[in-house]
C-alpha cells in the first residue's frame, strides 16, 4: 500500500493520537529549545545561564512555562479588543498546522494499525506548509495594528515585511526540488532522495532555503523586527501572559518546522545517513529508527540557530532586504532557469552532455559578466527632480515661524482669544496659530 | 428564483466525472481538520488562561501604549494612520512574486514531460518577470533607507 | 457530498461581494469586496471543474488567481496614491467629477 | 563545473516526454511584436538614463506600431480566407480579428502620438509623480520642472496587445486575461495627468473600482458558461447552447453576466457611468486611446462572443440588447444635452455611438459584422482627432474644457474651429463624413434583419446628438469670444500628425469608403 | 475608388463642379473684396450660360433622363456618382443658374458682420448652388441623400454667420428641423436599399431600378416608407405643422440667402414629392393623398392669414411661401396632369416671383434699416421705381392674370378640382387671402403719407429740426442702377412667362406625364392641358 493510501485508511483514534502528538511536540520542542538556547548561548559567552530550577537550571523553560498563565493580562485602551484577542491565536494555528505534512517516518504499526509516521500526505503538502507560514503573517501583521501603539505597529510591518519578502526565497528555493521529485508531496520528496539527498544535488537551492529559512523566522542575524535597541519588542510589545507566550511559541515552532521541512526537503527526511543506511539491508531505515535520524538532522538546524545568534551581529533592515530581494531572489531566478534547461536539455537524446556543459557554461559567464556590469544603483541624477521630506509625512519645517499676536487679523485674534478662554488657556500662543493656518 | 429548484436538482443528479489523476476524495483533508480544531482548541484555551489565572490589578498607566515612557502621542497609526510607502511596495513585489511561484510550481512537477517546449515557456516567463523585477531594481523600489 | 453546496456558496459570496461593491464607501473595502467575488468565481470554477470532470476549471482558477492578484497591485497603487494626496480612501469624498 | 557534472550524472528515471510541439507563430507576429516591444519598453525605463528614456520610447512605440502593421500587412496577402486558430486554438485569427488588428494599430498610431507630445504641454501630459500631495513643495517643483513619466508608453504599448487579443480571444479565459491586460494599464494610465491631478485619480479610482466590478462579473458569467458547456472555447459553448440537454439557467445567467461584464467595458449605457467621469478626468491623449481603441476591442469581443458563441440562443437575448441599445442612445444623445464640459459632452456622446454600434452587434448577419467594424474603424479616427482637438485648447490651468471657454474660437482660430466642426459633423453622421457611412452601414444592417424600430429610435437619437454637437458648433463660430478665454496652443508634429491623421482618415472614409468596407467585409468570423 | 464606369455628357459634371471651383477661387481671393466678388459673379454668370446650354441641349421628347453620366462610388453598395436631369429638375436648375447671379448682384454692396468677408459669403452661395444643383440633378438616391444632408451645412452657416440677431437660433432651429426629417428619410432610404437588395439580388440605389422595386412592395410596406420620405420633404417644402423654421430662418438670413432658402432649397422638397414620393411609392401615395392635401389646405391657409397680420416683413414672406407651398403641394396631390404641370411651373414662378419679392423687400429694408411693417410709410413718395418694383413682384405673388403666377395657380386650381373638389375650393380662399396681404402691405408701406420711424428716423432722428420729408428724401435714394439690373431680368421673367409660358410647359410636361405613368395613376382630365401633346403616351418612359 502506498503511503497514501495507509494514512487514508487511519481510523479517527489514530488521527487523534497523531495531532495530540504533534501539539505536544510543538509545545515540548519549544520549551527544550529555550533551554537550549539559553545554555548553549551562555557557554559560548562564557556564563552559566539558567542555573536555578531543577538540576544545573534545566528546568527554568518548565518553570516559565507555568508561571506565565499567572502573569497578570495587559490589554491597552488604544486596542482594537476583538483583533489584539485572535492575533496570537492566529499565529498560533498556523504553526502547528504545518506539522501535519512533515513525515517523521515510513511505515510503522500503532497498536496493531499499519500506518505511517506522518498526520497527513497531501498531493501538495509543500504548498501547506508555505500557505502555513504565509498565514502566520496575519497573526503578526494584526498584532501590530490592533496594539493601537506605534511600535508595535512598526515591529509588525517590519515583520510582515521581512518574512514576505523571504517567503519568495524560499518558495523559489523549493522549486528545484520539485523539479527533481516531479511531486509536491512531501512523502513523495523523501522516498525520491532514496538515491541521493537534494543538499549536495541542489546546493544553491539548499543554501537560499537556509538563509530564507532563517529570514522567515525573524531569528538572528535577521531579527530586526524585534530588535529591543530600536523597536523595544515587535509587534508584541503589548502582549502579555499568555498571549504573549502564543505568540513566542509560535516563533519555536515555526523554527522546529522550517527545520523539519529543511530535513525533509533537502536531507532525505527520516532516511538515515550514508552509512548507516548501508548495515543491515537498509534495517535502520525501518520501523520507529528513522525518527532518530530525522530528529537528529533536525535538531542540528536548530542548534544552527542558536549558534548564529550566539554569533553573528545583526544586520540593518535595508542590507537585510537587499539580500533577500536583489541577491536571493535573482540568483534563484537564474538557477530555476539552468536547471530547467539541463533537465530538458539532457532528456533531448541528441544533445551531448559536452554541448551542454559548454553552452551552460558561456551562459553562465555572460550572466556573471552582466550582472557585474551593471551598475548596484542607478546614478544619481535618477532622482526624480523632486526632494521629499519629511518621509512622506506631513511634518512642520523646522524653522516655522509662530506668528505674533498683533500680527493677526482682529477677526482671527477675536477668535482665538474667545477660544483661549473658554479653554481655559492664557496663552494660546504657538500651538494654536499653528493649527489656524493650517487650517 | 423560480428556476433555481430544477437547476438544484439537476445539478445534484449530475454524475460527477471523475478525472483519474485526481485525488478527489475530500477524506484525506480530515486529519488536517482535526488538526486545525486541535490547534485552535489549544490556541484560545492558552489566551483564556491569562485572564482566568493572573490577577487583574488596574492601574491608568498599565493600559496606556507603550512609548517608552514619554506622553503616548494621541492615535498617530489607527485609522487615519500612513505607513511608509515602502511597505506597499514591498506587498506589491510579494504578490507579484509569490504569483510567479504559483506557476512555477505546476510547472516543476511536469518539467519533464513539457520538455523544450516547457523550458522555452518557462524561460520566458521567467524573463517577463525579470523585466518588471529590473525596472523595480534600476528604478529604487528595492532599496530602504 | 453534492457539489451543488459549493455553487450555492459561490453564488452567495459573489453576491455578498457585489452587494458590498454597491453599499461600501471605503476604496479599500469595496476593492475588497471585488476580491472577494473573484474568489467566489474561483470556487465556482473549482466546483465546475468537479462536475465536468475536466482540469480546465482549476487551471482558470490559476489564471483568475493571477489577474486578481495583478488588480491588487494596481488597485492598491491607485487607491494609494489619492489616498496620499487627499488623506482619504472614501469614495463619497472622491466627488470633483460630478454630472 | 562539477556541480552541473553532478546534475548530469544523477541517475533518475525519465518519462518518455510526449513531444508538446511550440505552436506556428506566423498568424500572431503583430501580437507578440507588440507584447515583445511592451517587455522591451519596460527595460527601457530600467536601464536608460533619464534624458535618453523619452525619444527612446517613442521610437520604440512608433516602430512596434510600424512593424506590427507591416507584419500584419505581409500576412494578410496570404492569410487563409476561413481564418485559422492559434497557440493551441486560444486566439482565431479570421478576417475580422486581422481587421480588428488593423484598426487597432491605426489607431493606436494615433494614440501614441498623441501620448508622446510635449510640446502642447511643456513636458507632456503626464505627471512624473502622481501621488505627491498638491500644493506642497515637492507639487510647485515638479509643476516646474518638465519630467515626465515615460512609464506610460509600456502602459500603452500592453494595453494595445491586450485589446489585440481580447479581438481574437477564441474561448473566454483568454478573452478574461486580455480584457485585464488591456485594463489595468489603463487604469493607471487615467491617473497620470500633469494638471487637475485629483480629478485624475479620482478618475482612475472610478474606472479601477468599477472596471474591476465589471471584470468579476464577466468572470462569473465565464464560470458558469464554463458549467454549462464543459469548455470555455467559444465554438463548443456555441455547440453545447444548440443542442444541450442541460438546464438553461446556467447559459442564461452565464451569457447576462458575461455581457454584462462586456457591455461595460464597450460604455454601453446603462453600464456607462464611469464613462463620463473618466473621460473627463484621465489625460486627454490617453482619453483619446482609451475612447478609440478600448471601444474597438470592446466591440470587436462583443461581436464575437454574440455571432460564435451566442447565436443559437439570439432570440433569448436579443429583446435585452435591443432595450440596452435603446437606453444606450437615449442616455448618451439626453444626457450629453446637459453637459457643459467639452469632454464629458464626447463621453457622453460615445455611450451614444456605444448603442448604434450595439445595434450592428446584434444584427447577427455578415453585414452587421462588417458594419460595425467598418464604424468602429470610422468612429475610432474621428475620435481621436477630437481629443487632439480638445488638447490644444487651453488657458492658463490647463485644457479648457468648459463649453463657454470654447465661445468664439473661431475668431482665435478659424483652422482649428474648422477642423473641430468637421469632427463634431462626423460625430453627427452628417454624409461626406465618415461617420455617415458608418451609421449608414449599421443601420442598413439592422434593418435588413428587420430592426426598423430600433434604426428610427437610432435616427431620432442621432438628431438630438446632433443638437449638442450643433451647440459647439455655434458656440465656436457664432458667439463673442470671451475676453480671458483660453488660447489655442500651436500643435507640435505629433499632435498635428495625430490630428491629420484622424481627419484625413475621417474624409476619406467620408468620400470614399469603398476599400474599408471591402476589407471589412471580406470575411467572417472562424468558427472552430 | 471612383472609377468613370460609363462616360456621359459632361455638361452636367461641368454644371456641378464650376461653382464648386468657383468657391474655392473666391475663398482664396476672399482677402480681396473686390477681386473675390468680382470671381463669384464671373462663376455665377458662367453657370447661368452652362444652364442655358443645358436647357437647349435639352429633348423635351427624349428619354425621361437626359444628360446623364455616372461613376462608380462605393461599389459594394452599388452606389454611383450618377447625375442626370429630367424636365423638372432642368427647370429648377436653370433657376438656380438665374437667381444666383442675381443674389450675388443684390448683395453686392451689403455690410457683412464684423469679421467676416464679403468673399465667404459668396463662396458659400456658390457652395450651395452646387449642391442644390447636385440634389436636383442626383439619379442614385444614396447621393441624393447625401447631397440632400451636405446642403444643410452651407446654409447653416449663411444664416448663423451672416444672419440677423437671432440667427444663432434660427440656424440651430433649421439644421435640425432638417436633419432630423433627413435622418427619418435615412432610415426609407436604407429601407428601399434592402428591399431592393433582397428583392433584385444586388446591391444598387440606382433611382430607377430602386424604384421599379419599391414601387410594387406591398401597401404596408410602402406607407412607412413614404413617411420616411415624406417628413423630409415636408419639413423642406415647408407643409404646416412642420414649417416654424422656415420664418425664423427667413427673418434671421440675409437676403440673398432668404431668397436662396425659399426660392431653390425649400423646392427640394416638392421637387422630392414628384420625383421619389409618387413612382416609389403609388400605392402609398393614393392611400395617403388625403394627408397630404389636408396640409397643403391648411397650410394655405393659415399662411395666407400669418401673413395678412405678419408686422415683420420677412416673417411675412415666409408666410406668403407657406402659402404658396400649400398651392404646389395641393397641386401634386391631386393627382391629375394638369394640376402637377401646375404644380411643376409653380415651383418655377414662385421662385421667381418670391425672389424677386424678397429683394424688393430687402431693398426696402436696406434703406429704412428696419423690418417693422410699421416703421414705413409712404415711401412711393421717395422711391417710385423700387415702389413699382414691390407692386410687379406683389402682384405676380397674387397671381395676377398676365404674370407668370396666374397659369401655374390657374391651373393647380383646375387641375385639382376634379379630384379633390373641396380642398380646391378651400385653397381658393387663399387667393381672396393673397391679394389682401399683398395689397395690404404695398399700401402700408407705399402708401398714404410719409411716416414711420425708419424713413423719418432715417434723416437724423425725430428731434431734428429739418423737415422730415426733406431730410427723408436726402437719405433715402431709389434704386441704384446695380439693383435696376438685378431686378430687371426678373421683370422680364414675371412678364414674359405670363403672356407664354410655352418653354417651360413643354420641358415639364412630358416628365409629369412620365411620373403620372409612373405612379400608375389616371388623369381625370382626359385632354391634357399642355398646350402642345395632343395625345398622350402610350407608356412611361
Amino acid at each position: 500500500m502506498t503511503r497514501a493510501q495507509l494514512l487514508a485508511d487511519d481510523p479517527i483514534w489514530l488521527i487523534l493520537i497523531k495531532a495530540v502528538a504533534l501539539l505536544l511536540l510543538g509545545a515540548l520542542a519549544t520549551m527544550a529549545m529555550i533551554i537550549l538556547e539559553r545554555k548553549i548561548v551562555a557557554r559560548m559567552q562564557h556564563r552559566p545561564g539558567p542555573n536555578r530550577v531543577g538540576p544545573n537550571g534545566w528546568f527554568q523553560s518548565i518553570a516559565d512555562a507555568i508561571k506565565l498563565p499567572f502573569k497578570e493580562q495587559i490589554i491597552p485602551d488604544t486596542a482594537d479588543r476583538k483583533v489584539y484577542f485572535l492575533a496570537p491565536i492566529m499565529s498560533t494555528i498556523p504553526a502547528f498546522l504545518a506539522f501535519s505534512v512533515i513525515p517523521f517516518g515510513p511505515e510503522v504499526s500503532i497498536f496493531g494499525e499499519r500506518t505511517v509516521l506522518q498526520l497527513v500526505d497531501l498531493p501538495v503538502g509543500v504548498l501547506v506548509v508555505l500557505a502555513c507560514s504565509s498565514m502566520g503573517v496575519y497573526g503578526i501583521v494584526l498584532a501590530g495594528w490592533s496594539s493601537g501603539s506605534p511600535y508595535p505597529l512598526l515591529g509588525g510591518l517590519r515583520s510582515a515585511a521581512q518574512v514576505i519578502s523571504y517567503e519568495i526565497a524560499m518558495g523559489l528555493s523549493i522549486v528545484a526540488v520539485i523539479l527533481y521529485s516531479g511531486s509536491l508531496s512531501t512523502g513523495d520528496i523523501v522516498d525520491k532522495q532514496a538515491s541521493g539527498w537534494y543538499f549536495y544535488l541542489l546546493i544553491p537551492s539548499f543554501l537560499i532555503y537556509f538563509v530564507s529559512m532563517i529570514g522567515e523566522t525573524n531569528r538572528a542575524p535577521f531579527d530586526l523586527p524585534e530588535a529591543e535597541s530600536e523597536l523595544v519588542g515587535g509587534f508584541h510589545t503589548e502582549y502579555s501572559s499568555m498571549k504573549f507566550a502564543l505568540f513566542f511559541l509560535a516563533e519555536y515552532v515555526n523554527m522546529v518546522i522550517v527545520s523539519a521541512f529543511c530535513t525533509t526537503l533537502f536531507f532525505g527526511g527520516y532516511m538515515a545517513p550514508w552509512p548507516i543506511s548501508l548495515i543491515d539491508a537498509n534495517y535502520f531505515n525501518t520501523g520507529w529508527w528513522p525518527l532518530l535520524w530525522f530528529f537528529g538532522k533536525t535538531w542540528i538546524f536548530l542548534f544552527v540557530f542558536i549558534w548564529l545568534r550566539g554569533t553573528l551581529p545583526r544586520l540593518r533592515y535595508d542590507q537585510f532586504m537587499r539580500l533577500g530581494w536583489k541577491i536571493l531572489v535573482p540568483a534563484n531566478l537564474v538557477w530555476i532557469v539552468l536547471v530547467v534547461a539541463l533537465r530538458a536539455f539532457r532528456n533531448q537524446n541528441d544533445i551531448s552532455p559536452t554541448t551542454i556543459l559548454v553552452t551552460g557554461g558561456i551562459a553562465l559567464v555572460v550572466l556573471i559578466g552582466v550582472v557585474f556590469l551593471l551598475p548596484e544603483r542607478a546614478p544619481r541624477t535618477e532622482g526624480q527632480g523632486v526632494p521629499v521630506t519629511g518621509g512622506g509625512y506631513p511634518v512642520p519645517p523646522l524653522d516655522l515661524k509662530v506668528p505674533n499676536k498683533a500680527d493677526l487679523k482682529p477677526k482671527v485674534r477675536r477668535r482665538r482669544e474667545k477660544a483661549a478662554v473658554s479653554a481655559g488657556v492664557g496663552t494660546a500662543g504657538g500651538a494654536d496659530a499653528q493649527k489656524e493656518t493650517e487650517q | 428564483m423560480p428556476t433555481l429548484r430544477p437547476l438544484l436538482t439537476e445539478l445534484a443528479q449530475t454524475p460527477v466525472a471523475q478525472p483519474p489523476d485526481v485525488v478527489s476524495n475530500l477524506a484525506v483533508y480530515l486529519p488536517l481538520v482535526v488538526m486545525f480544531a486541535l490547534a485552535a482548541a489549544f490556541a484560545v484555551f492558552s489566551a483564556l488562561l491569562g485572564p482566568l489565572l493572573g490577577p487583574s490589578r488596574y492601574n491608568k498607566a498599565k493600559v496606556a501604549a507603550y512609548e517608552c515612557g514619554i506622553e503616548p502621542s494621541p492615535q498617530p497609526v489607527i485609522g487615519g494612520g500612513r505607513v511608509p510607502v515602502a511597505y506597499y511596495l514591498t506587498a506589491m513585489l510579494f504578490i507579484l512574486f509569490d504569483i510567479e511561484m504559483v506557476f512555477l510550481y505546476p510547472f516543476a512537477v511536469s518539467a519533464d514531460v513539457l520538455g523544450m517546449f516547457g523550458l522555452l515557456e518557462i524561460f520566458l516567463f521567467i524573463a517577463t518577470v525579470g523585466f518588471a523585477y529590473a525596472y523595480v531594481w534600476r528604478r529604487g523600489g528595492l532599496d530602504w533607507n | 457530498m453534492t457539489p451543488t453546496y459549493y455553487l450555492l456558496l459561490s453564488a452567495l459570496l459573489f453576491t455578498i461581494g457585489a452587494v458590498g461593491v454597491l453599499v461600501r464607501r471605503n476604496a479599500i473595502v469595496v476593492f475588497m469586496c471585488i476580491e472577494l467575488m473573484l474568489n467566489a468565481v474561483n470556487l465556482s470554477l473549482v466546483t465546475f471543474s468537479r462536475i465536468n470532470g475536466s482540469l480546465d476549471g482549476q487551471i482558470m482558477a490559476f489564471f483568475v488567481m493571477v489577474v486578481a492578484a495583478a488588480e491588487v497591485v494596481v488597485g492598491l497603487a491607485i487607491i494609494m496614491s489619492i489616498f496620499r494626496t487627499r488623506r482619504t480612501a472614501s469614495v463619497d469624498d472622491s466627488n470633483l467629477l460630478k454630472y | 563545473m562539477s556541480l552541473m557534472s553532478s546534475v548530469l550524472l544523477l541517475a533518475q528515471e525519465q518519462p518518455a516526454p510526449p513531444k508538446v510541439e511550440a505552436p506556428p507563430v506566423s498568424a500572431i507576429w503583430p501580437i507578440l511584436i507588440v507584447l515583445g516591444a511592451a517587455c522591451l519598453s519596460v527595460l527601457f525605463e530600467a536601464l536608460l538614463p533619464k534624458h535618453l528614456r523619452w525619444p527612446a520610447q517613442v521610437t520604440l512605440a512608433l516602430l512596434t506600431i510600424a512593424a506590427a502593421g507591416v507584419k500584419l500587412v505581409t500576412y494578410v496577402s496570404d492569410a487563409p480566407a476561413a481564418g485559422e486558430t492559434a497557440m493551441f486554438g486560444t486566439l482565431a485569427v479570421d478576417r475580422p480579428a486581422l481587421f480588428l488588428w488593423g484598426t487597432l494599430l491605426a489607431l493606436s498610431l494615433g494614440a501614441v502620438l498623441l501620448i508622446a507630445d510635449r510640446s502642447v504641454e511643456p513636458g507632456g501630459a503626464f505627471v512624473a509623480s502622481a501621488a505627491i500631495r498638491p500644493g506642497t513643495i515637492q507639487d510647485r517643483a515638479q509643476v516646474a520642472s518638465t519630467g515626465m513619466q515615460t512609464e506610460v508608453f509600456p502602459l500603452t504599448l500592453f494595453a494595445l496587445g491586450g485589446m489585440m487579443v481580447f479581438c481574437a480571444a477564441n474561448d473566454l479565459l483568454t478573452m478574461f486575461v486580455a480584457l485585464e491586460v488591456l485594463s489595468l494599464p489603463l487604469y493607471l494610465m487615467c491617473g497620470l495627468a500633469r494638471r487637475r491631478r485629483l480629478l485624475s485619480q479620482e478618475a482612475a479610482v472610478k474606472y479601477f473600482l468599477l472596471g474591476a466590478f465589471a471584470s468579476a462579473f464577466f468572470l462569473y458569467g465565464v464560470a458558469l458558461l464554463y458549467g454549462y458547456a464543459g469548455s470555455v472555447r467559444l465554438a463548443d459553448i456555441a455547440e453545447a447552447a444548440a443542442g444541450s440537454d442541460r438546464s438553461d439557467t446556467l447559459l442564461f445567467a452565464g451569457m447576462g453576466l458575461l455581457v454584462v461584464g462586456l457591455l461595460f467595458k464597450a460604455a454601453v449605457g446603462p453600464f456607462h457611468t464611469w464613462t463620463p467621469d473618466v473621460y473627463q478626468g484621465a489625460p486627454t491623449p490617453v482619453t483619446a486611446f482609451m475612447a478609440a481603441c478600448t471601444k474597438v476591442a470592446a466591440f470587436g469581443g462583443i461581436l464575437r462572443v454574440l455571432q460564435v458563441a451566442l447565436e443559437s440562443t439570439q432570440w433569448e437575448w436579443r429583446g435585452v440588447l435591443w432595450g440596452v441599445a435603446i437606453v444606450s442612445m437615449v442616455i448618451g444623445a439626453v444626457l450629453g444635452l446637459t453637459q457643459t464640459d467639452v469632454k464629458r459632452m464626447i463621453a457622453y456622446s460615445s455611450v451614444a455611438h456605444a448603442g448604434f454600434l450595439l445595434i450592428g452587434s446584434i444584427a447577427l448577419t455578415e453585414k452587421g459584422l462588417s458594419g460595425t467594424l467598418f464604424y468602429l474603424l470610422t468612429y475610432g479616427f474621428t475620435t481621436i482627432a477630437t481629443f487632439g482637438v480638445i488638447s490644444l485648447v487651453r488657458d492658463s490651468s490647463g485644457e479648457a474644457t468648459h463649453l463657454s471657454q470654447w465661445a468664439g474660437l473661431a475668431k482665435r482660430s478659424p483652422l482649428l474651429a474648422g477642423v473641430f466642426t468637421f469632427l463634431l459633423l462626423a460625430l453627427a453622421g452628417i454624409p461626406l463624413t465618415s461617420g455617415f457611412v458608418g451609421k449608414f452601414v449599421v443601420f442598413e444592417a439592422a434593418l435588413a434583419d428587420g430592426m426598423a424600430p430600433l434604426v428610427v429610435v437610432a435616427l431620432i437619437a442621432s438628431a438630438v446628438a446632433a443638437f449638442f454637437y450643433l451647440r459647439v458648433i455655434v458656440l465656436m463660430y457664432f458667439s463673442e469670444p470671451a475676453a480671458d478665454g483660453p488660447t489655442v496652443t500651436v500643435p507640435g508634429a505629433f499632435t498635428t500628425a495625430a490630428i491629420t491623421l484622424g481627419v484625413i482618415v475621417t474624409l476619406l472614409l467620408g468620400v470614399a469608403p469603398a476599400f474599408a468596407l471591402d476589407w471589412a467585409s471580406s470575411g467572417v468570423f472562424a468558427i472552430r | 475608388m471612383i472609377t468613370p464606369s460609363s462616360t456621359g455628357n459632361w455638361l452636367l459634371a461641368a454644371l456641378l463642379l464650376l461653382p464648386l471651383v468657383g468657391a474655392a477661387v473666391v475663398v482664396a481671393l476672399r482677402g480681396n473684396d473686390h477681386v473675390a466678388k468680382l470671381a463669384a459673379l464671373a462663376f455665377s454668370l458662367v453657370e447661368f450660360v452652362l444652364g442655358v446650354v443645358a436647357w437647349i441641349q435639352f429633348e423635351p421628347g427624349g428619354a425621361r433622363l437626359q444628360q446623364g453620366f455616372s461613376l462608380d462610388w462605393i461599389p459594394s453598395f452599388g452606389v454611383h456618382i450618377s447625375f442626370a436631369v429630367d424636365g423638372i429638375a432642368l427647370v429648377m436648375i436653370a433657376v438656380i443658374g438665374l437667381l444666383v447671379p442675381l443674389v450675388i448682384g443684390a448683395g453686392w454692396a451689403d455690410k457683412v458682420p464684423e469679421g467676416r468677408t464679403k468673399g465667404g459669403f459668396f463662396a458659400l452661395i456658390l457652395l450651395e448652388q452646387a449642391l442644390t444643383v447636385g440634389v436636383f440633378a442626383a439619379t442614385d438616391v444614396f447621393l441624393f441623400y447625401v447631397l440632400f444632408e451636405i446642403m444643410l451645412i452651407p446654409m447653416y452657416f449663411l444664416i448663423g454667420s451672416y444672419g440677423g440677431a437671432r440667427r444663432q437660433y434660427a440656424a440651430v432651429k433649421f439644421f435640425l428641423y432638417s436633419f432630423l426629417g433627413g435622418l427619418i428619410m435615412l432610415a426609407s432610404v436604407i429601407g428601399c436599399y434592402v428591399l431592393a437588395g433582397e428583392e433584385l439580388g444586388k446591391n444598387t440605389f440606382d433611382w430607377s431600378e430602386l424604384t421599379s422595386v419599391v414601387s410594387k412592395a406591398p401597401l404596408e410596406t410602402q406607407i412607412w416608407l413614404f413617411l420616411g420620405f415624406f417628413v423630409a420633404f415636408a419639413v423642406k417644402a415647408p407643409l404646416v405643422p412642420l414649417h416654424t423654421w422656415l420664418p425664423d430662418a427667413t427673418a434671421e438670413a440675409p437676403i440673398g440667402v432668404a431668397v436662396l432658402l425659399v426660392g431653390i432649397l425649400d423646392k427640394v422638397g416638392t421637387f422630392g414629392f414628384l420625383r421619389y414620393l409618387l413612382p416609389m411609392f403609388p400605392l402609398a401615395s393614393k392611400e395617403l393623398a388625403p394627408l397630404v392635401l389636408v396640409l397643403a389646405v391648411v397650410g394655405v391657409i393659415y399662411g395666407s392669414m400669418l401673413a395678412t397680420g405678419q408686422r415683420d416683413m420677412k416673417r411675412f414672406l415666409a408666410y406668403v411661401s407657406i402659402a404658396h407651398f400649400g398651392f404646389i403641394a395641393l397641386g401634386i396631390f391631386a393627382f391629375s396632369s394638369q394640376s402637377m404641370v401646375g404644380s411643376v411651373t409653380y415651383m418655377v414662378n414662385h421662385s421667381i416671383a418670391t425672389g424677386m419679392l424678397i429683394l424688393v423687400v430687402g431693398m426696402v429694408i436696406a434703406r429704412g434699416g428696419s423690418t417693422r411693417v410699421a416703421d414705413y410709410g409712404g415711401m412711393a413718395k421717395l422711391t417710385p421705381v423700387l415702389a413699382a418694383m414691390l407692386l410687379i413682384a406683389g402682384l405676380s405673388s397674387m397671381s395676377l392674370p398676365g404674370t407668370n403666377s396666374f397659369i401655374s395657380e390657374f391651373l393647380v386650381l383646375i387641375g385639382s378640382f376634379p379630384n379633390a373638389p373641396v380642398y380646391t375650393i378651400i385653397a381658393t380662399v387663399g387667393m381672396v387671402l393673397a391679394a389682401l396681404y399683398v395689397l395690404w402691405l404695398y399700401q402700408r408701406i407705399m402708401q398714404g403719407p410719409l411716416r414711420g420711424d425708419a424713413l423719418v428716423g432715417a434723416a437724423g432722428g425725430p428731434g431734428t429740426m429739418i423737415d422730415p420729408e426733406i431730410g427723408a428724401k436726402r437719405a433715402i435714394a431709389d434704386l441704384n442702377g446695380r439693383e435696376k439690373l438685378v431686378l430687371a431680368p426678373l421683370v422680364l421673367l414675371i412678364v414674359g412667362l405670363g403672356l407664354y409660358p410655352k418653354p417651360v410647359l413643354d420641358v415639364v410636361t412630358p416628365t409629369v406625364d412620365a411620373t403620372m405613368c409612373q405612379a400608375a395613376l389616371v388623369d381625370p382630365v382626359q385632354s391634357a392641358p399642355s398646350a402642345q401633346s395632343g395625345e398622350r403616351q402610350s407608356q412611361c418612359r
